[in-house]
């Protein structure tokens, strides 16, 4: 069902843990699965993300979507880290099945949701950034609803 | 690495190699049409009628009560609909639970689009339906009461002996999916009240692909299947010989060690559910403690997500399941486990280990290190243990 | 005595070597639920996807247009069912044939009840069904034509690819049993647009009690059997796993020997019915003589009947059947022998013989002479008989 890489990072997953005083912290929540991730992001003055960590409760393609994105923005800056969409995460662990394609979500917006909470703090204004939800509702993916 | 301990029995079993040997003769050499009229096809036909009997007598009914289907859904699907067409004379209201296999349910939604009523009775916090409720929700137009056996995610066994009572007091014919039941738990048509039951081969060690649907003589029925005048007109299709011959071996098997093997489940079972809930910490027994199935446990940890914790005991060679649904076409969590009262988050948190007669207490022991291990691990990925953990602290100071 | 020239293949089929064995691992040893997450799960799924490519691949369908059923009398009923639902707002108007199978038959009668107005078509004298009736039939509400591929007793061929055309045309619906014809004459979906197909694995060496329907992409389609989510959610039951790996094994084969095996069958059938022409009097064949099964042959000989026919033959260990419907519950003549005008004493005595792969030519010439030594005894029986000699002598004087 998963991919090697998406196996691999879900049985070791980088970059598990808590960051004291964080730069920015951000939990969402898929309201489709009722599964949640938390984004710990350590963000220097040039507006390097120096470290990043990861909680996931949620299933296997959570926790490696998880893992995939925090060591894509490690190092990056802000701005790249935007760039950092769940289809790219998807993609370097070579896909994933289409029933969990909205975890990788989940990644993504939890990055956002820290990268607000940063920009928060430090009363900036991130370019390109909106206010992450905290429960996401995707419309896409979504399989044709037909009657039975 | 391969699957050493198989503790997924209540989605299917293993088909034994008994009934293996017994079927093959079917597909190769009596492999005769059972309807025809020449000798092989005699063969085929005499076949049927010996698994017809080991059938029936498991459940105490007459062999022209068995119907053969092609597993339990079919028989639920045809015990409600054909009873919805049957008896529209009389009424539209059906009572069932909200804890029934989707096999139930989801044809309970089509039927009513039909235009059927349904009634769908709540559960207490171990699974088992109040029959207070179920009086009152009879009325003159119910036609049917649908209630299982014993449910397939907890392992609660409701008390069908009282149901068939009350449904028959009242007039109302009694349908019990006994999918899990079948072979687990004696079962008697006739001291039960039972109208209509519905079983499938592959729960007791018998091959997929073939269940059926007893129907107690005098109850009006239509066919599901309309074709052939097979199974009495009643249900068309070429028999599945084979399958047929596998079930009544099964079925005659499961019957004759019932008593030992579900003894000695039970024991494994109780022996399992104390050492988990004693030494993994934060975990809840779903299901009824004592009215269960002999080889089911299922088990909530709270702050962990079921397919990761399913996942993992994979990869150390156990095969589970999860009330977690991610697994099954569906994100939502079992509809079982949040109408016995667990949130949403405590629900996906679930596993459900079903036993089947080869494991052994090596097997549970070496399953629970694994468990405390993994459940371990997960937690600390959890965002909810962290925040636990840290108000925890925080009551404390 | 054994069985030894088994002739009733139409009926059903010894499930050959290569297909039990490619079964047996899927019963005792990769024996998990291919909708279950863990490993051993995941083998039965992939036997799963490969069977299913190996089927479509045969008349050239994507893999998920295939939905797996009990066999080809669930497929029928699926298909006019379901269709019947999803369409009632565009229309209640089916057509099909009068010599359908009952699978088909029964389920219009069914659905006649339900509110469905169903036209049946007329065929000539060797089975065929006419395209311009066809056409004249079709009307506004017309939402599907089905008509079968082969017809399972005469085993006349239909003009298939017309019939796509025309239903194409008009916008209709174009669904085809062929569970006589999969594996036994080349079919492709798109060529002959056919948007649902019905086939049982017991017909071509594979097990009983598997099936599938085709369903084309696009096409709004009910569930039959609610429940699970199996079969894309729309054909709920624990897969057969077995049962589908040997269908697809079985698929495969009949697909690589068609040619070889048809030619050689073509032969045997026209070399027999020749010879049974040429050297039994008063003799019949039922059936277009070339738009024809390669290996169905279906005979009257007239003063005599069936039944009586096909017990000699079996004591002499040839297994055939009979258009005589004594033994299928029913003591109507075939309908299909009505259908192509055959009075009633002469549809009573109709013999089928269905080739298989191992029949042999002197299999064929024993076979012969049996019926020849049969024929002529039951004639001395029969008081038909003995008024026609009369009436022969008679006229002679
Ligand atoms: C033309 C035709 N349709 C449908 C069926 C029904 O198939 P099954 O008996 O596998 O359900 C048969 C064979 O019995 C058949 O010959
Ligand atoms: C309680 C219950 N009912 C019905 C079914 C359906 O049986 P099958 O999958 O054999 O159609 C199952 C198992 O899947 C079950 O556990
Ligand atoms: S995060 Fe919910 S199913 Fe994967
Ligand atoms: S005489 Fe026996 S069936 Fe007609």
């Amino acid at each position: 069902m998963y991919s090697e890489k998406v196996m691999d990072h879900f049985q070791n997953p980088r970059n598990v843990g808590e960051i004291e005083n964080a730069s920015g912290v951000g939990t969402v929540g898929n309201a489709k699965c009722g599964d949640i991730m938390r984004i710990y992001l350590d963000i220097d003055e040039n507006q390097i993300i120096k470290d990043c960590k990861f909680k996931t409760f949620g299933c296997g393609a959570a926790v490696a979507t998880s893992s995939m994105a925090t060591e894509l923005v490690k190092g990056k800056t802000i701005q790249e880290a935007l760039q950092v969409t769940n289809k790219a995460v998807m993609e370097a662990l070579d896909g994933l099945p289409p029933v969990k394609v909205h975890c990788s979500l989940l990644a993504e917006e939890a990055i956002h949701a820290a990268l607000w909470d940063y920009a928060e703090k430090h009363g900036i204004k991130i370019e390109g950034l909106t206010k992450p939800k905290s429960d996401i509702h995707e419309g896409e993916e979504e399989e044709e609803e037909e009657e039975y | 690495m391969k699957t050493r301990i198989y503790l997924d029995n209540a989605a299917t079993t293993k088909t034994s190699q008994e009934v293996v040997d017994a079927m093959l003769p079917y597909f190769t050499e009596d492999y005769g049409n059972a309807s025809s009229i020449y000798e092989i096809g005699q063969r085929s036909r005499e076949a049927i009628t010996k698994a017809r009997e080991q059938i029936a007598q498991v459940i105490g009914a007459k062999t022209e009560e068995i119907y053969f289907t092609a597993g339990g859904s079919e028989a639920d699907n045809w015990a409600l609909k054909a009873t919805f067409e049957a008896y529209e004379g009389k009424g539209n209201h059906i009572i069932t639970t909200k804890i029934e296999h989707h096999a139930i349910l989801h044809t309970c939604e089509y039927l009513e689009k039909k235009g059927a009523r349904i009634t769908y009775l709540d559960v207490d916090e171990n699974g088992l339906v109040d029959l207070e409720e179920l009086q009152k929700a009879i009325c003159p137009e119910t036609i049917l009461i649908s209630i299982m056996f014993a449910n397939n995610e907890i392992g609660t066994i409701e008390p069908i002996k009282e149901i068939g009572m009350i449904a028959k007091e009242h007039g109302v014919l009694f349908h019990t999916d006994a999918v899990q039941a079948f072979g687990q738990v004696p079962i008697d048509v006739d001291d039960m009240n039972i109208d209509m039951l519905s079983s499938s081969a592959h729960k007791i060690n018998g091959p997929k692909g073939i269940g059926f649907l007893y129907i107690r003589k005098g109850v009006k029925i239509r066919s599901f299947v309309h074709g052939g005048a097979q199974e009495r007109k009643r249900r068309a299709g070429t028999e599945n010989v084979p399958g047929i011959v596998g079930y009544g071996v099964a079925a005659k098997r499961a019957a004759e060690t019932m008593e030992e093997r579900t003894k000695k489940e039970r024991e494994l079972r109780d022996y399992f559910i104390q050492r988990v809930l004693e030494e993994v910490p934060y975990t809840k027994l779903n299901g009824d403690p004592v009215k269960r199935l002999p080889n089911n446990m299922n088990f909530s940890f709270r702050f962990i997500e079921g397919e990761s914790l399913l996942i993992m005991l994979d990869m150390k060679g156990i095969a589970g399941s999860s009330g977690s649904a991610c697994t099954s076409g569906s994100l939502d969590p079992s509809h079982v486990l949040l109408s016995i009262g667990l949130p949403h988050e405590i629900a996906h948190g679930s596993l459900r280990l079903t036993l089947g007669e080869d494991i052994t207490k090596e097997d549970l022991d070496y399953t629970l290190e694994q468990i405390k291990e993994i459940v371990g691990r997960l937690r600390e990925l959890s965002p909810l243990y962290e925040d636990f953990v840290r108000k925890q602290k925080n009551s404390k100071n």
